[in-house]
């Protein structure tokens, strides 16, 4: 049933890698949000996931720029996209400030509507919109490591809908 | 061209901004510019209009969660209207519902102004 | 007069580089000329200029794709994007079998339709469309450099209207 | 969903090809499938229509001059309508319109092909 091992060229889904490499720049959130959609696009996911995994990668980009590198223009993103037969992996990574992820705490949404606090939603929309989230923060060397499953895990029955052969 | 505007109209003491294009850490700067100048201008009703909004990130939800309080505070509010399901999606994930008024149409975003209300 | 030094954040634009690293299949030929395409958009290229590079870019790709890995789709190109205050210069890189450019003649346009043969027209269309092009062939690397100027070198009179502050 | 169709219409022993999205190395095949069935059937009188093509690459180029003799051969033609800048520039970059009847409008082409004309 299942049809995403197939790619465009009949050739198998496995194992297949898109890799981007940009300057840290708010200007080029666009382009890296367009890089992540059209190639979910093309291993057969739909609107409702493409806009998911946009948005995920789109806050992570962010705070790579704001956060790990500070706006400094100079350096790069690399945003690496890892197919397999399940799973649709982004992995982002810098070379920038890091951050411990322990200390970052979901907030809680009622009390943080309540003070109205500016920012601090990146990483909780993260954790919401994707299967997996993992942070894997190294001297020099920052990564976020995010999946989405062909087959919708989150959804009670299994939505083969999302997948079809491209 | 970044891929963002904002277009103004005014109607009596109500502001309507109409967003188009895409809402992201790169554009927000110039929501928040328009916002401030609002304030700015004491034109504190301000209805927002999201029907030619693409996209739309946390950073862009932060600009209305930043100028809240500040209008309020003034007797005015920030209403948002017309939002396709993916962007009313965002908000709603994080639970803006219940902190900002959202309506399907600008019209009636505009007429829960005109009631008279006291401070 | 001319504004491309200063890119979408007010940063210089020098030594901007964008890198794209994508399994070698056909049906990756429209993602690399979108991104291609919104690079060239950005540093401030019109649509004709936009569409000039885009077709160089295709066809260069296309030949790694046919000739250089012969439609093995395991292997990746690289499409590196480097811009300075000049000029635009696409780099592809295949680590596959190699050629010599200098066999390649560009066809004469005449005897080649009179002869009606298929094929043989993308090198001379790259040539064609860009301001400059060079072939890097080495032992198990091959790179096609090609660039575009800000000031269009081709035209008599500069023609500062390619290039626009982004 | 590759982004290139090609929509077949018949009028007489005239077919109509209209070509849809993009031409390039990845959809050229799906163009050479389309023109061989033509040619299996004997139907060499062809019209192709670049009213909806966005884009062409030279292995799209090449299908047309894979083909052209063979039809030809046959006492038919494959002319070529409605082509945007774009796309035409690339045909004329490579002298095609020495080689192929280019026309503004499908009607016209279809009419040239309508006068009778002696093998
Ligand atoms: N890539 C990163 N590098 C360094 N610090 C980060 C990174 N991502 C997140 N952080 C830290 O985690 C905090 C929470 O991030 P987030 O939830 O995205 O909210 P925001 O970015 O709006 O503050 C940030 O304020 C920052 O201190
Ligand atoms: N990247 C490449 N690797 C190996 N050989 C190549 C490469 N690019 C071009 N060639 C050789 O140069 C020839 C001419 O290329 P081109 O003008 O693009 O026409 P075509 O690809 O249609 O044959 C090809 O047929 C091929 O033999």
């Amino acid at each position: 049933m299942i049809t995403t091992k197939e790619g465009g060229d009949g050739l198998p889904q496995a194992k297949k890698k898109y890799q981007l490499r940009i300057p840290s720049q708010t200007d080029n959130l666009e382009l890296i949000r367009e890089f992540v959609s059209r190639v979910a696009r093309k291993v057969g996911f739909k609107d409702d996931a493409i806009s998911k995994i946009e948005l995920a990668v789109d806050e992570a980009c962010a705070n790579v720029i704001e956060h790990a590198y500070q706006k400094n223009a100079k350096k790069n993103i690399d945003v690496v996209i890892q197919i397999d037969y399940q799973k649709f992996t982004i992995i982002i990574t810098d070379h920038g400030r890091g951050f411990d992820p322990k200390k970052i705490k979901q907030p809680d949404m009622k009390e943080y509507l309540a003070q109205m606090r500016v920012g601090g939603l990146g990483i909780y929309l993260m954790r919401t919109l994707m299967d997996e989230i993992d942070f894997n923060v190294q001297p020099k060397r920052n990564q976020v490591i995010m999946s989405k499953y062909f087959l919708d895990k989150k959804s009670k029955h299994s939505d083969q809908s999302e997948v079809r052969p491209n | 061209m970044t891929g963002f505007e904002v277009l103004r109209a005014e109607n009596g003491d109500i502001t309507l901004l109409r967003l188009k294009g895409y809402l992201d850490a790169h554009t927000a700067p110039d929501l928040e510019t328009a916002l401030q100048r609002l304030i700015d201008e004491k034109r504190v009703k301000i209805v927002v209009s999201f029907k030619e909004l693409t996209y739309i990130s946390s950073a862009g939800l932060g600009v209305f969660m930043g100028f809240i309080e500040e209008v309020r505070g003034n007797g005015g509010d920030i209403k948002l209207t017309n939002m396709n399901q993916k962007i009313f999606r965002v908000f709603d994930l994080l639970g803006f519902p219940t902190l900002f008024e959202i309506r399907d149409d600008e019209s009636h975003a505009v007429g829960s102004f005109a009631q008279p209300k006291s401070r």
